[in-house]
């Protein structure tokens, strides 16, 4: 029996790959797996090869894998591009005129079976030339004993509307599938253990960061359109309307953010999500929300920059226009979620910051993390609690008894009594101009440098509940890898497999508070070691955040990868390996 | 009831003899005239001399960026629709950079007025054109004249469906305060174009430029298109509320029982969890 | 003289049947039947399906940011007049985003022609309502219907001075080469707005919609406010050239020997040095 | 005999102050002083105090002084404001009912003499009530005995076109103020001294970075009107059309950059003016330049922010604005002069390196060296020279015979010979997206590593011909003052001033090219040295990004001031001591 199982399925866009390939992985949810995966895909809309990439494992697990057990290829394009990624014995499913059964080798020597078949006469002669695709996926349930039942469930609520008709067929098809593997390709690789089913959730990023935003208590976002933030705004467009809430689309990123400053300003929970150009775009306003001290929440979800780049394609390359972008100094608070799971945390505590120091909060995300999904276990709802910070009641503005209640009042903590407006006694002014206690205009230089130590003052010493992640990994390391967001499965694989390999003794720090970033707490687990980052940009902007802290400069670098595509596990342990001999 | 006096916030800078004077206080007065409280107003002002006008009237106020006192705005009513509120700025904030935004609010129809202070100049950068500055206009940038033609704010509102399109004169009190307050009143996005000298720039657009030349319309037209092919008639200098329209605004229209002030300190709504929760397992 | 081969970018990436297909088919044809070399012309155009255009004519391309391609288009001719330019992108792009730029260029009347490929969608992020999506249209993110009126731009450009208006509408691939002919040729700022059919994410605006709807307008109107008029009057539902009018473009109107290219490698020029130096003396 | 003098004119805005001011110090540089000024405005148009301050030396003077010897004031909050300031024996002219002349002191403990009288009354008796700040202006002169000459002279010019009268009660108000001083105020502080004139410019930073603009070729900018940026694009309105070129006053910041882009792209040199505000708005498009390889050059110059902050104030708050703004990564050169005699030659090199990297040049400047003037030796014309870098002509890209021309070449410098649109051999494509040789999107991965590698690697090695100023003082110093922009003057005269006290021996390095950061030449420079910064910042941000480069930690610091105004050598010497003193 085996545990685990790497699954891929490739073809032309807008040919149902990414339908068949979340099909498979609901599966293997449905029957007990964690389940992580990675769809690749390019900026059209038809066209163009895309594939949907599945790890199941029986543990829980956050990388999608450098392997492939059985590759589904519903174009010509699929097994070249994927060859070098087949695992020893995997089993290769194509299209041909007939049914064949060969050996192969790849060019990285491991030899694979294909298995060819004509899968849209057999559908056609089924009587639904569409479920070629169940076919497919009958056959993958095969090799590995999969329950059809979970599958033929999945069909009833897909087709449900479609009719009985086109529900059975489907079903047929996978029936077909598995007869098909039986028949030609039986035991070819070992099939599944079966393991005891938890609450899971199967859950991507994007959707765990509006859930989480949700829950918080937010009830509004505006935003506009743009890959891979979109799914943010999606979901809450068919959620917020149920809690009172809404989701604005509007005409550009600018305002965007401008509502969201808006809604926020008048009491609401707000959010804008975006990714790069959007996020440049938004540099000015969010500028007005750290001077104006005005909550919000921004999520960036990272693409391949710069400018348009790689709007479909995975990159870490916003880190610093997150912590720095907009002219002047604002106060601000940089998170950027480790997992899926965390995710839905971090976004809570996005509102709570944002209202508990009145400022600006930017949540990180990556395409790796935004539009994959993954098993998490279920979240826990009484992990973060509501905190609305230093909101006051018209009851209690009454009691400061001013007639223009003072907004930026001078506090021992920086952070002044919020009121909203509407309330009867707490008239009070909100600017973007450097301003007195009052809100009004002001150019006194002892006003300025008071207000200047409060804002930037104020979130010194804001922190999360898990700033950063800490695998010591069992004990002395001589090396500490440094990632962030989506690295984070690859990167403790890589280790899992270097110590395994008895290589080096590597700890791992995930950093998901990079501004402010957590330097105290940071500095006992680096010293003395050495340093390396790894990351999905050019400039190793996470090494040189980590360098303006701390002066690691002659003990560390960083590995980086920037063509589009996450890590693999072989690349991060061939690269640390690397190091490690050069410096030996 | 609320009297002028409890309309006053800080002192303003402007110049003496600025037309902005008068538009302030036409917005104090069509405030106390129609007996709301300071606080039931949140005014939204962009970058400008005309921008201060938020801190200048006391109401709840926003002093916001150049150009997006308009989305700001917009955002404002979204989250308290209880909030009576007015974004208010320059020509060249709202019809310069700001004027997609100005579009795309008339088109939305969020029930808000938007009170432009129309000097045809930048003001506060020191007179440089505005995109209603004249073509043929002299300013230290365009010597030669500004070779531009002004927008044509009020067609664009009209033709692009504002529900309440009305025009004033900062030398009119009278009957600027009664249009504003109209456009108060009004359900939906009311675009409010005054003109208002700029007494240190402009030597053109002046009082009696303005007193000279301006027709007044004395009822709204019944027809949008009808308004619209008057003002284009008139070359946009008219006064009165050219064309007013009762349509549901756009959050009615959504038809969302709006519950967004509601999130107090706690717990997670646990049931509202395990709903949502079901659609991911 | 160049023939249609030449004008043969890369190989398009849209999706079967888009009426961007007809209108890249259009650009081409136009620029070859008016005796143009393709290296005469520079097509700036921005994000969207619709802004790969710049990639699929082989003119000089600048395929540019969203919303921006107007902005660099103008520049393109100021800093080049002897380029013929043209402007092109989606209805999300010049209308959404970049609809302030779009106005402004309309006043401006810089010498170039602007494209818009106007789906009444967002195409390449999937079909989300765009700017011209018609009122209770349903996408996914508007799943009880658009709340939002869509934009005139039409009558936009119209009412703040642009001198050459037209729509055009891909299934109609004869007048629309026709009307790009013409924008192309006048001097100034030309906008033609064309319906462009996004088969695979708006089932409303189809070609068949548009062949039902369409009124074709034989001859520009004399006045640029009976265009206007009748514009309205259709609901935009109209094609051909609506308005051309014969007036300096904004450069002419400068009056500036232009000489912007002639910066070679060298010494800074001596006498031009010692002429401006004295102001500061 | 004096060999400086301190003078500053304060009053209400919009009567006269600047005006008055300008007179004085463009009388002082016709006597052939080093003159340097600062004037200090509020964000109205009328009202609200305001002053101009003058240091007039002898030799060549960066800084306009901590002190005044003559105070003018125009209204009632000048001298309270200013006392503090006053230099022992220093003069304040007033308006008051009659004629007076007393002893003072200031809460500093230094005395001075006050004169007042009615100098409305005295102008009005001359026929010309409005030639009373030449009465002033008289008596400033008499003061430290300047021809009247030069004064008439200056006063023909100005009211040329007003006419004979005009022009002889002005005069008379001059001389009637050199009377007055002999009568009562004989003596009371020093005459000047003479000195030979030189060709000296009086200029400000705007007009010296115009200039310099306009003598490297730029003949083109688009811009929107802000503060403190306007009058380059004023300037430049005015001379470029005689020279074949243009400004654009376009709708916003973002059709400011996209414009010179455009032009630029089209082959003409071309540049936008902004500060932080519209910095921020033009970070989206500076990627698209920086993507697409479009040379340009971005003016920032720098005020108090954040958001709309203080517009009229001066700050150095955008270091990281300049250095990482746009979301992804794009080469790109950030200067920032020392001086603005450096403005000049800054600006025309920026041009160069634009066109020698194809990238953005972006130009720091600050309030202080925006729009202030100072007296400069005039500039070397020959210093500079033009280099479009790879551009080429229509005959040399026939050469490479291709349909469609490799707009993105690779080649060994990473930099890709350049046509422009028009030439018959060379039809290409620019883009903003990720691409290909050809100009033509790609996503494939080999591609996107070469390019970014070209991209990100071609400006590695980039230089202007002053990286950085270095003064060694002379010998081993133990601390090492390291600024920017316009605290140069000051950190000079600090040095020297801490020097001659026999408090420390400081060294002083002055970055004018901040990204790439010259970190190999500073290296030895900073090595074993104290490092402090001094910047108008909260943050340090030029700390900061010392930090990143070098392992300074534990042996820098950075002195900061973020109210507004500038630094007084007073100010930066007091906390020099202070970490002296603390380290010791
Ligand atoms: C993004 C940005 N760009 C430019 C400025 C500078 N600025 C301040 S006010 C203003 C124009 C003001 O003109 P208008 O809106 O007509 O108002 P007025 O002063 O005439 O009342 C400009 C350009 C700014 N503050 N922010
Ligand atoms: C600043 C910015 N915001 C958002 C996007 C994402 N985006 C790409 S294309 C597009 C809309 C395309 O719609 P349209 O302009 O109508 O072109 P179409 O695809 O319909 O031809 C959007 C929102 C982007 N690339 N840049
Ligand atoms: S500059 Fe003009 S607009 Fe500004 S306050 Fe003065 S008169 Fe009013
Ligand atoms: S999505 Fe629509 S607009 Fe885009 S290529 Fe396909 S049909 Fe055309
Ligand atoms: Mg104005
Ligand atoms: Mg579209």
């Amino acid at each position: 029996m085996r545990e685990s199982v790497e699954w891929m399925v490739g073809g032309q866009q807008g040919e149902g790959v990414d339908s068949t390939g979340e099909l498979f992985a609901k599966t293997l949810v449905r029957y007990g797996y964690s389940v992580s995966t990675y769809k690749q895909f390019m900026s059209r809309i038809k066209g163009g090869h895309t594939n949907y990439k599945i790890k199941a494992t029986e543990k829980q697990n956050y990388y999608s894998g450098d392997g492939i057990d059985i590759l589904l290829c519903l174009d010509k394009e699929t097994l070249p591009k994927n060859e070098q990624s087949l695992n020893q014995g995997a089993v290769v499913i194509q299209e041909g005129k007939e049914i064949l059964v060969e050996a192969g080798q790849a060019s990285t020597g491991v030899s694979y079976t294909t298995f060819t078949l004509p899968l849209k006469k057999i559908a056609t002669d089924l009587g639904n030339p569409l479920a070629k695709n169940m076919i497919a996926l009958g056959i993958s349930a095969g090799l590995v004993e999969l329950p059809v039942e979970i599958l033929n469930g999945f069909i009833e609520e897909i087709f449900g509307k479609k009719g009985e008709e086109v529900i059975n067929s489907n079903k047929q098809a996978v029936l077909k599938g598995v007869e098909l593997t039986k028949e030609h390709v039986p035991n070819q690789i070992k099939p599944l253990s079966v393991v005891p089913v938890s609450n899971q959730l199967f859950i991507s990023g994007n959707e765990a960061t509006a859930f989480g935003s949700l829950m918080a208590g937010c009830r509004y976002l505006s935003a506009y359109p743009i890959t891979p933030a979109s799914e943010v705004m999606e979901w809450l467009s068919d959620e917020l309307p149920k809690v009172g809430g809404t989701v604005m689309q509007v005409e550009d990123e600018i305002a965007g953010i401008c509502f969201a400053i808006g809604a926020s300003y008048s009491g609401t929970r707000a959010m804008t999500s975006t990714s790069g150009p959007g996020l440049s775009l938004k540099t000015e306003a969010l500028g007005m929300a750290g001077m104006s001290e005005v909550p919000i929440v921004i999520v960036n979800s990272q693409r391949g920059g710069p400018s348009t780049g790689l709007p479909t394609k995975h990159e870490q390359s916003d880190l610093q226009q997150m912590i720095y972008g907009t002219h002047g100094e604002i106060p601000r608070i940089v998170l950027y979620a480790a997992t899926i799971e965390d995710a839905f945390y971090i976004a809570a505590e996005a509102f709570n910051l944002a209202d508990q120091y009145q400022c600006p909060v930017i949540v990180g995300l990556d395409l790796g993390l935004s539009m994959n999904k993954m098993t998490v276990p279920t979240f826990d709802s009484k992990r973060v609690k509501i905190d609305r910070g230093k909101l006051i009641t018209d009851e209690e503005a009454k009691d400061f008894n001013e007639t223009h209640f003072k907004r930026y009042r001078l506090t021992e903590d920086g952070i002044s009594p919020r009121p909203l407006p509407g309330m009867p006694h707490a008239v009070h002014t909100t600017s973007s101009n450097e301003h007195d206690e009052s809100g009004y205009i002001s150019e006194d230089q002892t006003n300025r440098i008071n207000m200047m130590r409060k804002r930037l003052e104020k979130v010194r010493d804001a922190m999360i509940q898990e700033p950063f992640k800490y695998d010591d990994n069992g004990g002395e390391s001589e090396i500490v890898l440094v990632g962030m967001g989506s690295t984070y499965g690859m990167i403790q694989e890589t280790i899992k497999q270097l110590n395994e390999e008895g290589v080096i003794n590597a700890s791992h720090i995930h950093i998901q508070q990079l501004y402010p970033l957590p330097i105290d707490k940071l500095q006992p687990l680096i010293d003395g070691k050495r340093v390396v980052t790894v990351e999905n940009n050019y400039n190793g902007q996470l090494l040189q955040l980590l360098r303006q802290h701390a002066p690691i400069h002659n003990n560390s670098e960083a590995i980086t990868q920037y063509d589009g595509d996450p890590f693999t596990v072989s690349t991060i342990a061939k690269q640390v390996k690397e190091l490690i001999s050069w410096q030996r | 009831m609320a009297t002028l006096k409890d309309l006053r916030g800080d002192t303003p800078s402007w110049c003496p003899g600025c037309g902005h004077f008068s538009i302030m206080a036409g917005i104090q007065k069509a405030v106390v005239q129609l007996g709301y409280e300071p606080h039931e107003f949140a005014i939204i002002s962009g970058i400008g001399c005309s921008g201060k006008v938020s801190e200048y009237v006391r109401t709840n106020g926003f002093h916001t960026i150049h150009g997006r006192s308009v989305p700001v705005a917009q955002g404002v009513k979204m989250g308290n629709p209880d909030l009576k509120v007015i974004a208010s700025g320059g020509d060249g904030d709202g019809y310069g950079i700001g004027l997609g935004h100005f579009v795309h609010a008339s088109r939305r129809n969020i029930d808000m007025s938007y009170i432009v202070m129309d000097n045809n100049i930048y003001g506060l950068t020191k007179g440089q054109t505005s995109p209603r500055s004249e073509h043929g206009f002299v300013t230290k940038t365009t010597k030669e004249g500004n070779k531009e033609y002004p927008v044509d704010p009020v067609s664009t509102s009209l033709a692009n469906g504002a529900t309440f399109v009305a025009q004033a004169f900062a030398g009119d009190i009278k009957q600027m305060v009664d249009i504003i307050e109209r456009a108060i009143e009004h359900k939906g996005f009311s675009h409010v174009n005054i003109y208002s000298p700029c007494v240190t720039f402009n030597k053109v657009n002046t009082y009696d430029f303005y007193k000279e030349r301006l027709t007044k319309i004395e009822k709204p037209f019944e027809d949008r298109d009808e308004a619209l092919a008057k003002v284009r008639e008139l070359s946009g200098l008219v006064t009165g509320v050219l064309y007013e329209e009762k349509r549901p605004d756009f959050q009615g229209k959504l038809g969302i029982e709006f519950d967004t002030q509601s999130c107090t300190n706690g717990e997670m709504d646990e049931d509202l969890f395990h709903k949502m929760e079901k659609q991911f397992q």
